[in-house]
């Protein structure tokens, strides 16, 4: 087929791709592409012309990955970076090939354009659909009138059921509850995340995980710190690091593209900062944060998601000190005492706390970083505040989905997103800690 | 001609973009194609059911406020020829509104229900 | 020149009137029918453009289109089978109504026919909506501020009945849903049932598991 | 006559919303890009949009399970019919303008309620969960932010005596709106971000709802209903510079090119406010809309009574 004038057009535009990530991948890929030009995240896979599977996709959620799969528009294809394919995919002979597999992270952008180019100019096939070209939900076409069921809401119309009623949370109007399940990539979820959800309106009546999102994997800098002595300095820039990944995160949510994208900038060169750097940082980060705070990124979040204090206190970690509890584990420590550290705390526990306490954690972790960087500060503790929890050799910050399904019902859709993205739901590993 | 104009600009509009879908759509879509975004979930039923508005009240209010608008465009333009009287008559008019819109918002009306 | 273009368009949008209003009761979806009826009711006021009554053709643009949309919200929240997913009859006893419609329009009809009207054409200059407002501020005052007072008490009686989240605390906390016979004992209500029929469920469950 | 009576302000409307749709994508990206601190030669290139049309055109256009097809065909029809009726009773001159209907402002109105149907109906008809969430959220913007729109719009209509857009733009002579009224432009740009479900009011097709409305459209569906979008923002952008701006007048250069760069004006505040203000919860909007909103434009109204009579 000749190329279209429409097609080597759009070989110029930027590549539309949706990022399905897995286990063991932090997020950084994802990070990465979001800065790179001529690259654009899309969050659902019907605007994506290419599907990027970041780390490995465990069993169970194989199937999701199909689904979401043959949701991508043709033309369009996968590329696999830093795991291995699904069993779907092999079996329908896609995979693996050195045409879909890419070897670094480095690679990925050039990788992602080569491919729409080829998948543009016809050189390489568009991907059939994995799952059998059959409806998901038979329909017998049984009943009156073939929807194989009696009177209004019976039998299964186009072979779905019609939704059901139940009493809603807040006003216990009868109406129907929406029953779907969300996730493992769903783009406003953590990844791997999937729960069973019912919703009445856009509140949500239940919410039951039927997997945990995957667990995040430690930067081994706090991992060394259980056991040899590993440079403050490094610890606190890492926190710096992962809070800006979580709070640019939130702002993707917000629709704050832009901001979002100047924080990862922020973040991403960080582990090789210099002393010098630091002190720009500082005032990067405040100006940051004055932008935000004048556009009203903080208030949003005034009142929504607010925790117990026995939630609060089950997360642990910033979320604890959002709450107003003055727990950490860098109090007990000699080396942070000597630093002059001090917890520093918010008082109500809702998103905009969160939001505040993770900049002041910055402000703070950055200053702590250049005194403890001039004075060449080293620790080993048996406990280390990780920027998600704390850490002991004999413990990892554990995973807190099930804390969900009592948190979210009752909350709006956005609301409850909105507060998600501000906890650490996922549980961490010290394994394959990356560097 | 005004008339005219009015009716055909948008008549010709919406005959433009449905030529210009139905030119361009290439929609054979599969059934796992077809089959809703849910971020990789399954749906178990449709989605078109019984929803629950939340802001119910408040377009019921709206409804009601709303019909009052409606005096106020004819208003509008002998306000400067009637003077004060216009002003005192609207002035009236819009406190017994204010008042409605008050008492709603003292009972929750313009929050999720 | 102009007028035929007039005629045509008249015929045109009284055709779609009657059409789409026909269609409300013959499409299964109730947002379908609200919007049907909505587009009726434009067809109406483009006629009242053509008749000249520029300021009632908007308005009803506008009115309608508010009205409908929020009829179709109330329509889709109350009604089984909002979306039309199983096929079903919009219509109740449609020969009494079918009779009454013809009925109501042969008068109609007839009056519009064999009326006499008076021949008393609108001066050139008149400016509807100019003489609309000194109506408003002229003799209709009175009417015009009673519509006020009414549509307050409209709007009170509207957040009375629907609003759930009250000054103090949820609207049916403490409530009793009224008897299903004068004076007699309340109702239970819909969820009062289901939690009944559950435990009624879990009782004959528990039976058979003890028969086994 | 009927040459330029008929076609010519058909072919002007048309010619606008489509450019101009053109222009929007353009300065929405370029801005973007601008804001993300991209490679300048690459955010600024005037191509970029055509590049994105080919995009689009080369993708299939996926259609949900059992969809409303109808109403999923008319969505963007509509809404593209819409901003250009609404277009269509700007005034571009003194003696050219498209319609110039005697309720002119009434009719925008109208517009404004119309696009909230539209929106739901594109919205609903997708048999989707995401964007029928998307759909019924945006009816709570639009039915809160239409009084608001209603109430300024008749603030302008008091010093001009008349709901006609030409004499509005007449009543400009001496001093715009904008400075005359100051709280109008404001208030009306909410409304114009409520009407494109644009940046902070994007409740439609927000990020929480992986793009809502738009969540299952894909390919040529999905460029029809942007294009249509933009065209609502061209439109709106032209009518906020008409009511407030003082439309086509001005000094030393002709009218039309007057109206072109205040609407461009009006669109880059709106393409602004939608890259830095975060998206707003729908639950507090619709209390922020009528509890704070609209007792402004009352105020507002109060005010340009206030100086109409003076």
């Amino acid at each position: 087929m000749a190329v279209s004038l429409w097609q080597r057009l759009a070989a110029r535009a930027s590549v539309p791709v949706f990022v399905a990530s897995g286990k063991d991948e932090p997020d950084e890929i994802q990070d990465m592409l979001w800065q790179t030009g001529r690259i654009k995240l899309v969050f659902t896979p019907r605007h994506a012309s290419l599907l990027v599977v970041t780390g490995q996709i465990p069993v169970e959620q194989s199937q999701s990955l199909a689904i979401i799969h043959d949701q991508l528009p043709h033309p369009r294809a996968t590329l696999w970076c830093g795991g291995q394919p699904c069993f779907e995919f092999i079996a329908a002979k896609r995979a693996p090939s050195p045409q879909t597999l890419v070897a670094s992270a480095e690679d990925l952008p050039q990788r992602i354009k080569e491919t729409q180019k080829q998948l543009l100019s016809g050189k390489r096939q568009s991907e059939p659909d994995l799952n059998p070209d059959r409806p998901p939900a038979p329909w017998q076409g049984k009943g009156d009138h073939g929807q194989g069921g009696e009177g209004m809401m019976g039998g299964k119309p186009y072979g779905r059921p019609m939704a059901m009623m139940e009493a809603d949370l807040r006003d216990g109007l009868m109406l129907d509850a929406l029953e779907f399940s969300v996730g493992p990539f769903y783009h406003g979820l953590p990844a791997g995340l999937m729960a069973s959800v019912s919703l009445q309106g856009d509140v949500i009546l239940k919410w039951q995980v039927e997997s945990p999102p995957f667990p995040t994997a430690l930067p081994s800098v706090f991992v060394r710190a259980l056991h040899q002595d590993t440079p403050l300095a490094d610890l606190e820039i890492w926190r710096v690091r992962v809070h800006l990944q979580r709070l640019a995160r939130m702002m993707a949510l917000d629709g704050l593209d832009c901001a979002a994208v100047r924080t990862l900038r922020l973040a991403g060169p960080l582990p090789c900062i210099t002393q010098a750097g630091l002190g720009a940082l500082q005032k990067q980060v405040g100006s940051l944060e004055k932008h935000l705070r004048k556009r009203g990124f903080f208030a949003l979040g005034a009142g929504i998601g607010e925790l117990d204090a026995q939630q609060a206190n089950l997360m642990g970690g910033y979320v604890g000190r959002a709450c107003g509890m003055q727990e950490d584990a860098r109090s007990t420590s000699k080396p942070y005492q000597a630093l002059g550290f001090t917890v520093s705390c918010q008082d109500k526990g809702d998103v905009q706390s969160r939001r505040l306490q993770l900049f002041a954690e910055v402000h703070q972790a950055i200053a702590l970083a250049a005194k403890a960087g001039r004075e060449e500060v080293m620790l080993t503790h048996e406990e280390i505040e990780t920027p998600v929890g704390r850490l002991t050799k004999r413990q990892a910050p554990k995973d807190h989905s099930e804390m969900l399904q009592s948190l979210l019902p009752g909350m709006e859709w956005r609301e409850a997103l909105m507060t998600l993205a501000s906890l650490p739901v996922a549980g961490a590993t010290r394994e394959g800690g990356w560097q | 001609m005004d008339l005219a104009n009015l009716l055909l600009i948008p008549l010709i509009a919406a005959v433009l973009i449905l030529a210009l879908e139905k030119c361009l759509r290439r929609n054979h879509s599969s059934y796992p194609q077809a089959r809703p975004y849910s971020g990789g979930g399954d749906l178990s039923s449709h989605a078109w059911c019984r929803f629950h508005v939340r802001y119910y009240p408040m377009a019921l209010l709206l409804i009601a406020f709303e019909m009052e608008m409606m005096f106020m465009y004819p208003w509008a333009v002998v306000y400067v020829a009637e003077g004060i009287k216009a002003l005192m008559e609207m002035g009236m008019f819009l406190t017994i509104l204010a008042l409605g819109i008050v008492y709603a918002w003292r009972e929750g009306v313009f929050r999720w229900q | 020149m102009v007028g035929i273009w007039t005629d045509i368009t008249f015929y045109l949008c009284a055709a779609i009137a009657v059409f789409s209003g026909w269609r409300v009761f013959r499409t299964d979806s109730m947002v379908r029918a609200s919007f049907l009826l909505l587009i009726s009711f434009l067809a109406v006021g483009v006629i009242m453009l053509l008749l000249a009554a520029v300021y009632l053709g908007t308005a009803l643009f506008f009115m309608m289109a508010v009205e409908m949309m929020v009829m179709a919200l109330f329509m889709v929240m109350f009604m089984m089978n909002p979306a039309g997913l199983n096929p079903m009859n919009m219509v109740h006893q449609p020969w009494v109504a079918a009779l009454l419609g013809f009925a109501v329009f042969t008068g109609l009809s007839l009056v519009a026919v064999y009326g006499e009207f008076p021949a008393n054409p609108a001066p050139a200059d008149l400016d509807p909506v100019r003489s609309l407002g000194r109506e408003l501020l002229g003799d209709s005052m009175l009417v015009f501020e009673s519509a006020g007072i009414a549509l307050l008490a409209t709007m009170i009686g509207t957040v009375v009945l629907s609003s759930h989240r009250g000054r103090y605390g949820p609207a049916n906390e403490g409530s009793e849903p009224p008897g299903l016979d004068p004076g007699g004992p309340p109702a239970k209500s819909a969820a009062q049932k289901q939690q009944q029929r559950e435990e009624q469920k879990e009782q004959e469950e528990d039976k058979q598991d003890h028969d086994q | 006559m009927i040459l330029n009576e008929l076609l010519l302000p058909i072919f002007v409307v048309l010619i606008t919303l489509i450019l101009g749709a053109g222009v929007v994508d353009y300065l929405h990206h370029a801005t973007s890009a601008l804001g993300k601190q991209m490679s300048l030669r690459r955010s600024l290139n005037p191509l970029a949009p055509l590049y994105r049309l080919g995009l689009a055109l080369s993708q299939q256009s996926v259609i949900t399970e059992h969809p409303d097809r109808l109403n999923l065909r008319l969505a963007p029809a509509l809404y593209f019919a819409l901003a250009a009726l609404g277009l269509a009773v700007v005034p571009w001159s003194a003696d050219f303008i498209p319609a110039d209907l005697v309720t002119g402002m009434v009719l925008w109105g109208a517009v404004e309620v119309l696009a909230t149907v539209v929106i739901f109906l594109c919205g609903w008809s997708a048999n989707a969960h995401l964007p029928l969430l998307g759909a019924y959220r945006y009816v709570s913007l639009g039915l809160s932010y239409m009084l608001v729109s209603m109430f300024v719009l008749i603030g302008v209509a008091l010093p001009a005596e008349s709901l006609q857009l030409s004499a509005v733009v007449e009543s400009q002579r001496e001093i715009w709106n904008v400075l005359r009224q100051p709280m109008g432009l404001p208030l009306f740009l909410i409304v114009g971000l409520g009407l494109t479900f644009w940046g902070p009011l994007d409740f439609a097709s927000s990020p929480d709802l992986d793009r809502g409305i738009s969540a299952d459209q894909s390919g040529a569906s999905r460029l029809v209903w942007q294009l249509a979008r933009y065209a609502m923002l061209v439109a709106f952008s032209f009518m906020a510079a008409t009511v407030f701006l003082g439309g086509w007048l001005g000094p030393w250069l002709p009218g039309p090119l007057w109206l072109v760069l205040k609407a461009t004006l009006v669109l880059l505040i709106l393409l602004w406010m939608g890259h830095n203000l975060p998206v707003m919860t729908p639950d507090k909007f619709i209390s922020v809309a009528w509890v704070l909103l609209l007792p402004l434009s009352f105020v507002d109204l109060i005010w340009a009574g206030a100086l109409a009579l003076w």
